[in-house]
C-alpha cells in the first residue's frame, strides 16, 4: 500500500482541520461569553493538531507540499476527513452532540496512537490526547447539561444526537490504507475502539437520562473523497484569499 | 462627609477601592459604565475580527487571531466580573447593551473588508487601547487595576502579531501592499478618535483624574499615539491619510489634521457604517442562547438538590 | 357497477378522464398518491441542484441551472394543480411530505458533490425521468397528461444541456475528467433504480397499467434506458460503474448487473445520505414562511371585502 | 475621466450580478411554489443583465477580460456594486424591502439609460426596463402585501425597509465617474431621478399602510470598493470553482 502514513495523516489533519473550522464559526456567537471561550479554545486545540498532522503527512509524501498547501489548495474530492466533522453547528446542542460524539471517538484513538510505532505519529497524539480528553469531557458535560436542563434543551440534544449519529459507523471502519498500517503497528485498529465509544457514550446518555441511540443505517464516503455537501462550502469560504493570491505570503 | 472625605484621600493617596470599602454613589456608578463599557467592547470587538477566522490566509494566521478573539473573550469575562464586584448583574449590562442604554467603543462599527484589516485592528484599534489602559492599572478600583494589568501584557501582545501581520503583507505582493494603505485610510481616523472628544468638551474628564478612573487627558493619550505610531507607518512604507500631519519641533511632538467629530457623534448615536449588523449579531445569540443558559441553571439547580439530599 | 364498467371502457379506449368526470375511488387515490409524489419529487428536487447554482462555473451556466430549477418549481406547481383537480389540497400533499407519509423519489436523497453532478442530474437523472414520463403524456387522467406533456418538452431540453455540460467537461483537463467519472460512478446505479423495483416485486403494476397510470412495466422501461444511455456514457470517454454491463446480440439488449435492491430500500425508508437535509431544508422552508402565507391571505382577504363594500 | 465607461458599465453589471446571486440563494427555500419562481425569476432577469453589461465593461476596457472573467476573477474591493444588493437575505420582508428599493430605482435609471447616448447601454437598457418594471411592481406588491397583512408581517416589513434605507442615498450619489458621462449624455443624472423615486416609495408605502422612512445617515463607499462585510463572503462562494481551476472551460 503507498502512501498509505501520508493517507493516514491527511485523515487525521483534515478530521481536526474541519472540525476547528466549523468551531470557529460560532466565535462571537456562542449562548454566553464562557461558552464562546471553550469553543474558541477546542477550535485552537483542532487547528493546532491539523497543523502538526497535515505538516506531517506533506513531509511524508515528499512532493513539498506544506500544511497550508494541503489546507489551502485541495478541493473537496481530495479531502478525507469524516463525515460527521462536516456538519452544519446547527443550534448548540447539535454543536456538543458532534463534539461529543467525535472527541470521545478521537481520545480513545489517541491514546492508541500514542503508543504507534511511527515516532512522529505517536508524539503528536500524545501531545494532543491532553487535549481531546478535555474536549471530551466538556461536551459530555453539556450532553448531561442539556439532556437533564429543559424540556427545550432535552428535545435539542436528541435531536442533535440524531443528526450525527449516522456518522458514527465510519468512524470505525477499516480500509486497506487502515489494515496496511495496523499490520505495521502505526495505526490503530478502528474496531477495536467500539467497545469502549459505546460504554462512554452508553454512560453519558444514561446520566444525562437520554434514550438509547438506535442505529440507523451508516452514512460512509468520507476517506474516500465523497462528502456529504456541507464541505464544499466550508471549503469555498477557507480557501478563498489563498486561492485568490496563490502567490501571496502571509 | 468623613466617609467621603476619607474616601478622597485614599484615592488622592493612590490607594486602592475594594469591592466591600464604602465608595460615593457617583463613583460606583461611573465605575460600573466605565468598566461595563469597556467589557461590552471587548464582545462587540469579537465580531469584526470573527468575521476573518474562518477566511484567514493560512493557518497559523488562523491560530493567532482565533487566539487573540479567544484572549478578547476573556477580558470580557474579567471586565464582567469587575463589575459585577459593584452590584451590577450580568443580565442588566447586557441588557443594556442591546436596548442601546450602554455603549462599546464606536470602532467597532467599522467593517472588516480585507485581511489587512485583522493587522491594522492589532496594531492600530489594540495600540489606542493600550495607551488609553496603561493608566488603567493604577486606577482606583482594585478589581478594575488588576484585570486591566492582564488586558494590557495581552493587548500589547496583540499589537505586536498584528503590526507583524502588516510588515510580512508590505512586503508582499502589489496587491498586498494595497490593501495595507487602504485599511491604513480607514482605520486611521477612527482609530485616532477612539481617545474620546478633545478635552475641550469632554464633560467627565476632571471627576474622573480626580477619583483616578482617568489618568490623562484625552488629547494628551491622543498625542502619544500618534507620535508612536507614524514612525510605525513610515516603517511599513505606508502613507498616514493627513495632508496636515507634519513634525512639529517646537513641540517635539506631531502637529495633525482636524478630526471629523460629526462622523463620530453620529457613530455614538448608533448610525456607524455595521451598527445594525453587530447590534443584531450580539441580540442574536443572547436571544438564541437563551435555552441554553436555562438549561444549564435548570440542570445546576438539580444537581446540587440532589448533592443535598 | 354500471358506472365502473362504463369507466372501465373509456379507459381501455384511451379516452380522457376529466375532473367531473365518475371515477374509482382507488383510482382517485392512486392517482393523488402517484401525481402528488411527483410534484414533492421536483420540489425536493430543486435543493440538491440549488446546492450549486451560487457556484456555479460560469455566468452562462449559472443562468442555464437556475432556469431549470425554475422549471422544476414550475412542473411542481402544474403538478400539484393536477392533484388538487382530484379533491386533494396543497397544505394536505405537504403536511404529508413532511410527515414523512408521502415520499418523493429516492434520487434526491443523494448529494451533489461536484458541478459534473449537476451535468449528470440533467443527463441521468432527467432522463430517466422522462422515460418514465413519456407514456405518461397518453395516460388515462386528463390534467395529469396534459402536465406530462409540458414537463416532458422541458425535461428533455434539460437532459440535452446536462450531456452537454458533461461534454465540455470531459473535454477539459484532467481533474474535470475525473470529476465526469466520480460523478457517473455515483448517479448511474441510483438512476437506474428509478424506474422502481422489477417487475416481479412491484405489487401496483398490474392495475396500474390496466387505468393507463403506466403503460410499461420497469422493467421495460430500465432496459430502454440503459440502452440509450450507454453508448452516451462511452461518447464522453468515461465508463460505465458496471463490470457485468455487456451487449447481448440475441436480445439486442445491454445484459447488465444485479441492482442493490438493499440500497433502494434503505433510501426509501429515509435513510439516504443526505434525507434529513433535504426534509430540514422543505420543513423549515415552509414553516419560516408560515407568516409570509398568512399575511398574503389576510391581505387579500381585506382587499376582497374593500373591493365588495 | 479615462475609462469612465468602463466603470459606469462594470457598477451596473456588478449591481445585478451581486443582487442576482443573493435572490438565488433562496432556491429551494422560499414560503411557497410559486414565490420560489418569482425570486428565480427575477434573479435570472438580474444576471442576465449582468452578463450583457459585463461583457460590454471588458470590451470598453480592451484588455481581453471576458464576463466571467470579471465576475469570477475580481476580489473584493475591484466590486463597484452598491451596497444595498450585498444585503445578507434575511427573512422574505428583507428580500423584498431589498428588491423593491433596488428595482424602482432601477427601473427609473433604465428609463433614462434607454436614452444614452451609447448605443450598447441604450439597447441594454432597453432591453431590460420590461424585466425591471415588472421587478419595482411584484415587489410593490409584497411591500403592500406584507405591509397590510399581519402584524407580524407589517413589524418585519418595518424592519426589512428599515435595514436597507441607509443604502438608498448611495443610489444617487454621483462621482467623477457619473459626472463625466452626464456631461456627455451617456449616464443618467442620478439626481434628477430622487423625486421620482421617493414618490413612488412613498405611494407605497402609503398603500401598504407603513409609516414614512426616517433618513438616517447615509451608508456609502460601494461604488470605490469599500463594501459592507457581507460582499466577501458572496464571493467565496460564488468565485470558488473558477478560482479552484483557473485553467478549466465550462
Amino acid at each position: 500500500m503507498e502512501n498509505a502514513l501520508f493517507s493516514y495523516a491527511l485523515r487525521l489533519g483534515d478530521d481536526s482541520l474541519v472540525l476547528g473550522q466549523r468551531l470557529s464559526e460560532w466565535c462571537g456567537h456562542a449562548p454566553a461569553v464562557e461558552v464562546d471561550l471553550s469553543l474558541a479554545n477546542i477550535g485552537l486545540d483542532l487547528i493546532g493538531q491539523a497543523q502538526l498532522f497535515l505538516g506531517y503527512a506533506g513531509e511524508v509524501e515528499g512532493k513539498g507540499r506544506s500544511d497550508d498547501r494541503l489546507a489551502f489548495h485541495r478541493d473537496v474530492m481530495a479531502w478525507t476527513n469524516c463525515l460527521m466533522v462536516e456538519q452544519p453547528n446547527g443550534d448548540f446542542a447539535r454543536t456538543m452532540a458532534r463534539q461529543f460524539l467525535f472527541s470521545t471517538w478521537q481520545k480513545a484513538l489517541f491514546d492508541g496512537l500514542a503508543a504507534s510505532k511511527d515516532a512522529r505519529l505517536a508524539e503528536i497524539a500524545a501531545k494532543a490526547v491532553k487535549e481531546v480528553t478535555y474536549h471530551a469531557e466538556l461536551a459530555g458535560d453539556w450532553v448531561i447539561r442539556l439532556g437533564d436542563g429543559t424540556e427545550e434543551s432535552r428535545r435539542r440534544m436528541i435531536d442533535g444526537l440524531d443528526w450525527h449519529w449516522r456518522f458514527v459507523e465510519e468512524l470505525f471502519q477499516a480500509d486497506a490504507v487502515v489494515e496496511t498500517l495496523v499490520a505495521e503497528g502505526v495505526a490503530v485498529d478502528p474496531a477495536g475502539l467500539r467497545p469502549g465509544f459505546d460504554a462512554r457514550v452508553a454512560a453519558v446518555l444514561a446520566e444525562a437520562g437520554l434514550p438509547e441511540m438506535q442505529l440507523p443505517r451508516g452514512v460512509v464516503g468520507g476517506r474516500k473523497g465523497h462528502h456529504s455537501e456541507h464541505l464544499g462550502h466550508i471549503l469555498a469560504v477557507m480557501q478563498h484569499i489563498p486561492r485568490t493570491y496563490p502567490d501571496a505570503v502571509w | 462627609q468623613e466617609l467621603i472625605d476619607a474616601f478622597e484621600a485614599r484615592v488622592a493617596a493612590d490607594a486602592f477601592i475594594e469591592p466591600k470599602d464604602w465608595m460615593p454613589d457617583a463613583y460606583r456608578r461611573t465605575l460600573i459604565r466605565q468598566i461595563s463599557q469597556h467589557a461590552h467592547s471587548e464582545i462587540v470587538g469579537m465580531l469584526p475580527e470573527g468575521n476573518w477566522i474562518t477566511r484567514a490566509p493560512s493557518l497559523k494566521r488562523k491560530t493567532i487571531l482565533l487566539a487573540k478573539v479567544q484572549d478578547e473573550a476573556g477580558h470580557g469575562l474579567y471586565l464582567y466580573s469587575a463589575a459585577e464586584t459593584l452590584g451590577a448583574s450580568r443580565e442588566e449590562m447586557i441588557d443594556a447593551l442591546h436596548s442601546g442604554k450602554a455603549k462599546y467603543s464606536t470602532i467597532f462599527n467599522y467593517p472588516t473588508l480585507t485581511w489587512a484589516d485583522i493587522g491594522a485592528i492589532g496594531w492600530l484599534v489594540d495600540g489606542a487601547a493600550i495607551m488609553n489602559q496603561v493608566p488603567l492599572q493604577r486606577t482606583s478600583y482594585g478589581p478594575y487595576a488588576r484585570a486591566m494589568v492582564r488586558v494590557c501584557k495581552e493587548e500589547s501582545f496583540h499589537q505586536r502579531q498584528g503590526y507583524d501581520a502588516l510588515i510580512v503583507m508590505s512586503n508582499g505582493t502589489d496587491e498586498q501592499k494595497a490593501m495595507v494603505q487602504d485599511a491604513i485610510d480607514r482605520w486611521w481616523w477612527p482609530a485616532i478618535m477612539m481617545f474620546g472628544p478633545p478635552d475641550d468638551n469632554s464633560p467627565n474628564s476632571a471627576q474622573s483624574i480626580r477619583w483616578r478612573i482617568k489618568r490623562e487627558t484625552n488629547d494628551e493619550l491622543r498625542q502619544k499615539f500618534i507620535d508612536a505610531t507614524v514612525p510605525q507607518v513610515h516603517l511599513l512604507g505606508m502613507k498616514v491619510p493627513d495632508p496636515d500631519l507634519k513634525w512639529n519641533e517646537e513641540r517635539g511632538h506631531y502637529d495633525y489634521g482636524a478630526l471629523d467629530w460629526d462622523e463620530f457623534y453620529a457613530v455614538v448615536r448608533g448610525e456607524g457604517p455595521t451598527a445594525k449588523e453587530r447590534m443584531e449579531a450580539r441580540r442574536k445569540a443572547w436571544d438564541d442562547g437563551a435555552w441554553v443558559r436555562e438549561a444549564a441553571d435548570a440542570h445546576e439547580a438539580r444537581r446540587r438538590l440532589k448533592a443535598a439530599a
